[in-house]
């Protein structure tokens, strides 16, 4: 029944533990900060350095970073409105569908998996 | 019949001339009319005569069905072997001049003999046989009730 | 004295031989050990035609070595070996003979030098592929493999269908590049597209791989459609209509990645997006475009595995995969969740991690070409792949909320063997070269330029760019646990609908049917039963009177009609 | 006779092959009487057999390229002598009756031990060599009154050998005396024919009978001839309507020997039909093509129909399959009746396939009755799994009978559907493939006793053992080779067919 131990952060590996700054306040937050400025790191490198293309597009001042961002705006957008019409209740295809097969919360006395 | 005493005399009498005349037309089988099949059934004679007047239970003390039965084995395999030994000699199936090769007329000679005796045999037993199997099926009334 | 021997065998001895070891380490042991003596076996052998066989008055070349099929080879034994450590734990005979048997065939299928090999292969592996997801014993998986049956068989059926047209118009049976222009070479490409997940065709990838087993979707992900990218490669390299149905397989999963909730499923369509890079790079056809695609499916077969790997360690520990459940456990099961960030790296073509060096090859053809379209829609492939399986895989099923889920760190092996191809990822990654010399041409392609490096790392970064901003507002699709509908609704919905409505009048005419059994066809079997049953003439008891009757009409008959002819 | 010495040159085995074929099962057979010993009667038997099967083999592998081996019995020359002569055609049956009755002994051990009492058993192999031997005699020999000589030797021993179901079924002596009435007759005619072949001829060598009458040409004895001998051996074929012998002869006897003579018994006397109709008599003779397009042919056709539709209403699975055989009989007539090459390359084909075929079903059946005491349905119900083995080996060969694609039943009736179309009687095309959906129904119901309906509850049935396994296996896995590999029986027949069409010159071989 290793799901339910008590929550005791002593009790996980070392490597475990040296990430457990992510969970607090602000670990999330850093995490954010450190990506803003890689990203304007790489954009300052965009002038500085020679890169060569095959399309004149590519040739266009920071072409591949508005690209990236924007395209991934776009598909997460597109993915919401999608959603509208593509979700379906989990039972839709069959009682027994895979979607369906319980998950750890569901089950109580989830069985060893060790076993 | 064991009343009847002038069958049972004569029947003694003829059953030798029978088994004689026989022979006589079985080895002359490769020169005049006659050969082992004649012969078979005249030698089955002898002894279908003999189970008539005396009994069958007689005529098989002096040929038990079992050794009826090698007989008509044996006839067939006097043939058959004739044969086997010609191919063995080197000629064919059946070809007399194996048995003497120096001298292919004699050899001709001595093949049918022996081919004829195998049929003899044979022949005797075969019928025989038959006469053993219809007269030992349960006879329907006794020598007495005549 | 193993080039006497089709490879494929040693793993069909395998599995002939597992069932009589004691159950237990031993076997395990001889799954994990025969993909090292095919490999070994693979490496040394020598270039030709080297087994032939009689069947049936055509020569069958059940082993060809060549540079292309060399490589595959060695990458389905490394697969077959990574798999088995994977399956360590395994008391299972069914799934480690089923493994062996679909590797055997798998290899086997690469090795076939003709067309009918290549059949009994094609439909070999997905007969015994199918036992890897029916070993979940569960009624969904049991469905989810008959789906899966039906659709592999279906492509081998085609495939059957090609071959016989193909021999009866060429008369030859030889494995070759062919065109698209009959009949016969367009059904082979079919069959190789449903196997290889062509856009539309795929589908059967996204359904069986999350119902397979921990351990079979990590050997599912290996084998089948890489065989078909081989496939491909041979038979129709320079294909042009490949090179627009691979951007389109590149672009279409993307949303429905998004939105899906098992984490499998996800990566599953990841790597069905991927299959589109290959797809292109075969269609484009040059050799460097032919080495991008091989290299792909070779490191694609690395990442995809350590990624199944860690969803599937995650899986073994707590039953689960689906990113609602999950969260947080990246503290209990830190490794794991670090093999998962290298893989999510890799897939999403990182600078120093293995997708780099052989999506940039890929991409650089396209561009070359100036397939301006295509090279979009990769390029937004590699965005959206990002997206979806390097943050959203990682992020969902290791950190995000935190759940109350503690399950321990994978077990020894699983960690053992996450390592390795992690490493190997790396390796591939930091070390084109070696990557690119295993390649069937040679190429002078640095993908390590300092341009590269930027514009790579400028796509992902602003890309997870984003999925940061994005995330805490509602413009993010959160997963749900629900079924989300993909192509497969038309299998699975419409024709079950349309053969509905197909029913009504099939009822209408057995409705018919049973009105004619009722009357006119019930006096009909009355008649004939009273002409040739039991009771009748026909087959009574013929007194001998009668039959020599028979006899003398018969003689009758024939001696008139001789006479009077 | 020669007077003098003749140089004569030592004949080697090689040469002797023709003699031995028929010498080593004839003198086998008396050796088991004469030893005696129960013991001795079958590995006698069997050992005999198996040598017969690898002298045809040798046989066969000397005459494929179309050469003919002609053995002259007791050193004279035909067309006086007794002459056997070995060629595609014949060689081709030899190996079939030779290979059936090799795979159905080590069967027959089995099975006989329990269906035919003990003291009975040495008798039995006697008899069934001598069978054995008459009907490779009657393959052999090219002298057509010894060809009557060696179908009484085979007909006599077979109603010994039918007579020995009676202790399972009293039946099997009046089947066996119904048989021997009709047998009798059947060659009473063919000798008649013979004797009137003999009196236009003066000859009775078959290839010499060939050369005669295709120099003298049509007549009224040879008319007459024809007909005698088409309907002796229509009887012996079990051709419609004189074929009523047939189905209790196969349903009461033994079922080692149901299955023997199944595959060998009638396929032998075709054999005769064919080398009468095509090669002693021209195909050319209007009365020949008027006998086989009005007598021969609706009778296959009635065949086809009546008797399978007899057979779907039997409850008895071996009586129903005889019954199949008449039918099955019918197509191989049809095949003759066609009187074109691949007409007759069906008949020659569907010969040796429907012999294996009904080799399988027949032994089947016997396993059946070894294992659950009975062939009827209600004995058999649920069996398929009980028995999986001989019920599997039941599915395929009744495919193999239907003429499912991969099956050796499908190539033969494809060769027949071929030969009809290129006659142009697309009807009785149709017909053939309509009577082959007959097959469907009876087969289907088999299938439907032994897998659909429930085992009874207290059935202890338990599968055979493997000695008649594997005999049945065998046959059932040849259905199946001989279904993809048509290699070598379709180049055989259609050599013997060949052969056969070519008239007399088949006979004289040059």
């Amino acid at each position: 029944m290793d799901n339910r131990t008590p929550d005791n952060a002593d009790t996980y590996p070392a490597l475990g533990r040296a990430f457990l700054w992510l969970d607090r306040p602000g670990g999330a937050k850093a995490v954010r900060y450190t990506l803003f400025i890689l990203c304007a790191l790489l954009i300052v490198a965009d002038f500085v350095f020679y890169k060569k293309g095959y399309l004149p597009i590519e040739e266009f001042p920071i072409f591949y970073a508005l690209f990236g961002f924007f395209s991934c705006a776009a598909l997460l957008i597109c993915s919401v409105v999608m959603r509208v019409i593509l979700e379906r209740p989990r039972d839709y295809y069959a009682p027994t569908d895979g979607a369906l097969e319980p998950s750890p919360q569901e089950q109580a006395a989830k069985v060893d998996h060790h076993a | 019949m064991r009343h009847h005493l002038i069958l049972r005399v004569v029947t003694k009498l003829l059953i030798g001339v029978i088994m004689l005349f026989a022979l006589y037309v079985q080895f002359h089988g490769d020169y005049s009319p006659g050969g082992g099949f004649q012969a078979g059934v005249i030698m089955s004679v002898a002894f279908i005569i003999y189970s008539v007047v005396f009994s069958l239970a007689d005529a098989q003390k002096v040929l038990p069905p079992w050794f009826v039965h090698k007989l008509m084995a044996v006839g067939l395999l006097l043939y058959a072997l004739t044969g086997v030994y010609s191919m063995f000699a080197g000629y064919n199936y059946l070809d007399y001049d194996a048995i003497n090769p120096e001298h292919p007329v004699s050899g001709q000679h001595n093949g049918i003999i022996l081919i004829e005796l195998g049929v003899g045999i044979t022949v005797t037993a075969v019928m025989v046989t038959i006469f053993y199997a219809f007269a030992s099926r349960t006879p329907p009334m006794d020598d007495e009730a005549w | 004295m193993l080039d006497a021997l089709p490879t494929a065998f040693l793993f069909f001895l395998a599995a002939l031989i597992l069932p009589i070891l004691p159950r237990g380490p031993l076997r395990s042991l001889l799954v994990l050990i025969v993909p090292v003596v095919a490999g070994l076996a693979v490496y040394a052998l020598p270039m030709g035609n080297l087994v032939q066989a009689e069947f049936f008055g055509f020569t069958l070349d059940l082993m060809r070595v060549d540079p292309l099929s060399r490589v595959f080879a060695l990458l389905f034994c490394i697969a077959a070996f990574l798999g088995g450590l994977f399956a360590w734990h395994l008391r299972d005979t069914v799934q480690q003979v089923a493994m062996l048997l679909y590797v055997g065939a798998a290899i086997g299928a690469v090795f076939a030098g003709d067309l009918v090999t290549l059949f009994f292969y094609w439909e070999g592996t997905a007969i015994s592929s199918v036992f890897l997801i029916w070993a979940r014993r569960s009624e969904a998986s049991y469905f989810s493999g008959m789906r899966y049956l039906t659709i592999q068989i279906g492509s081998g059926v085609m495939l059957l269908a090609g071959i016989i047209l193909h021999y009866s118009a060429t008369g030859s049976i030889a494995f070759d590049a062919m065109t698209l222009d009959s009949p016969a070479s367009w059904l082979i490409f079919i069959a190789f597209g449903i196997k290889a997940a062509f856009i539309l065709l795929n589908n059967w990838m996204i359904d069986a791989y999350p119902s397979a087993t921990v351990t079979g979707t990590v050997i599912l992900s290996a084998f089948t459609t890489k065989l078909a990218i081989y496939a491909l490669a041979r038979g129709f390299a320079g294909t042009e209509l490949l090179i627009y149905i691979g951007a389109a397989t590149a672009v279409y999963p993307l949303i429905w990645a998004q939105l899906e909730n098992d984490l499998r499923r996800v990566v599953a369509y990841a790597l069905n997006l991927q299959q589109g890079f290959m797809f292109v790079g075969i269609g484009i056809g040059t050799e460097l475009a032919l080495n991008g695609a091989i290299a792909h499916a070779f490191v694609g077969v690395l990442y995809g595995m350590l990624l199944f790997m860690t969803l599937g360690a995650v899986m073994y520990r707590t039953g689960t995969s689906r990113a609602t459940d999950l969260g947080g456990i990246y503290k209990t099961m830190p490794l794991t969740a670090l093999f998962c960030l290298v893989g999510a790296a890799s897939i999403s073509a990182f600078p120093l991690f293995a997708g780099f060096v052989s999506k940039s090859l890929i991409i650089s053809a396209a561009a070359k070409g100036s397939h301006y379209v295509v090279w979009g829609c990769l390029l937004l492939a590699s965005a959206g792949g990002f997206l979806v399986c390097g943050l959203k895989v990682p992020f969902f099923a290791f950190f995000s909320k935190d759940g109350s889920l503690r399950p321990r760190e994978a077990p020894g092996h699983m960690l053992l063997v996450m390592g390795l191809t992690a490493v190997l990822c790396v390796l591939a990654g930091t070390n084109p070269t070696a990557l690119y010399a295993l390649l069937p041409y040679d190429v002078s392609y640095q993908p390590y330029s300092t341009g590269h490096i930027i514009t790579q790392l400028q796509l992902l970064l602003f890309s997870a760019l984003a999925f940061a901003l994005l995330l805490p507002t509602r413009l993010y699709p959160r997963p749900n646990p629900t079924v989300n509908l993909d192509f497969d609704w038309v299998y699975r919905r419409l024709l079950l609908g349309a053969i509905g409505l197909l029913a009504i009048p099939v009822r209408g005419f057995f409705r018919a049917l049973d009105r004619f059994k009722a009357g006119p066809l019930k006096a009909l079997i009355r008649t004939l039963y009273n002409t040739y049953g039991p009771m009748a003439r026909t087959s009574q008891f013929w007194p001998t009177g009668a039959m020599v009757l028979w006899i003398a009409i018969l003689l009758g008959v024939t001696l008139l009609v001789s006479y009077a002819s | 006779m020669a007077t003098e010495t003749v140089v004569h040159t030592a004949l080697t085995l090689t040469d002797q092959l023709p003699a031995l074929q028929i010498v080593v099962p004839f003198v086998a057979a008396p050796l088991i009487v004469l030893l005696g010993g129960r013991r001795w009667a079958w590995p006698i038997a069997f050992a005999a057999s198996l040598a017969s099967l690898v002298i045809a083999a040798l046989l066969l592998a000397s005459v494929l390229d179309g050469s003919i081996i002609s053995y002259h019995m007791g050193g004279w020359a035909p067309p006086v002598g007794i002459e056997y002569r070995v060629d595609a055609a014949n060689a081709f049956v030899l190996l079939l009756v030779s290979a059936i009755s090799t795979v159905v002994l080590p069967y027959a051990r089995t099975s006989i031990a329990r269906e035919v009492s003990e003291r009975h058993h040495a008798l039995f192999y006697t008899a069934y060599l001598l069978c054995f031997s008459g009907l490779m005699g009657v393959a052999i020999t090219g002298d057509a009154f010894n060809v009557f000589v060696f179908l009484e030797i085979s007909s006599l021993s077979t109603y010994v050998l039918i007579a020995q179901g009676a202790e399972r079924d009293r039946r099997a002596l009046t089947a066996s005396y119904d048989y021997l009435i009709m047998g009798t007759i059947g060659a009473t005619f063919f000798v008649i024919g013979i004797g009137f072949l003999y009196m236009a001829t003066g000859t009775l060598n078959l290839a010499d009978l060939a050369d005669r009458i295709a120099d003298k040409g049509d007549s009224r004895t040879i008319r007459a001839a024809f007909a005698f001998i088409v309907v002796g051996i229509g009887l012996k074929v079990a051709m419609y309507p004189v074929h009523r012998w047939l189905p209790n002869a196969y349903t009461y006897a033994p079922s080692a020997i149901t299955a023997f003579l199944a595959a060998t018994a009638t396929k032998v006397a075709v054999y005769v039909l064919l080398r009468f109709v095509f090669s002693v008599f021209q195909p050319a003779f209007i009365f020949e093509v008027h006998t086989l397009e009005f007598i021969i042919l609706p009778f296959a056709l009635v065949a086809m129909f009546a008797c399978s539709f007899v057979a779907v209403f039997q409850s008895d699975f071996k009586m129903m399959l005889a019954f199949s055989s008449v039918a099955q009989i019918g197509y191989i007539l049809l095949g003759i009746s066609f009187l074109n090459e691949t007409g007759v390359t069906a008949a020659v084909i569907h010969l040796f396939n429907h012999g294996i075929t009904k080799a399988a079903l027949f032994m089947a059946v016997g396993a059946y009755v070894y294992s659950a005491g009975g062939s009827f349905y209600d004995t058999m119900q649920g069996l398929g799994r009980r028995m999986p083995l001989t019920s599997a080996a039941v599915v395929i060969a009744g495919l193999s009978l239907i003429g499912v694609p991969g099956t050796a039943g499908f190539i033969s009736k494809w060769v027949l559907v071929q030969g009809a179309l290129e006659k142009g009687w697309w009807p009785v095309a149709i017909l053939i493939v309509g009577s082959s959906l007959l097959a469907v129904i009876y087969i289907w119901r088999v299938i439907e006793v032994l897998y659909l309906q429930p085992t009874p509850e207290d059935s202890r049935v338990r599968e055979v053992p493997m000695s008649m396994l594997v005999p049945i296996w065998i046959m059932t896995l040849a259905c199946i080779w001989f279904g993809l590999n048509t290699d070598m029986t379709m180049s055989a027949a259609q050599a013997a067919a060949r052969g056969l069409l070519a008239g007399s010159a088949g006979m004289m071989g040059q």
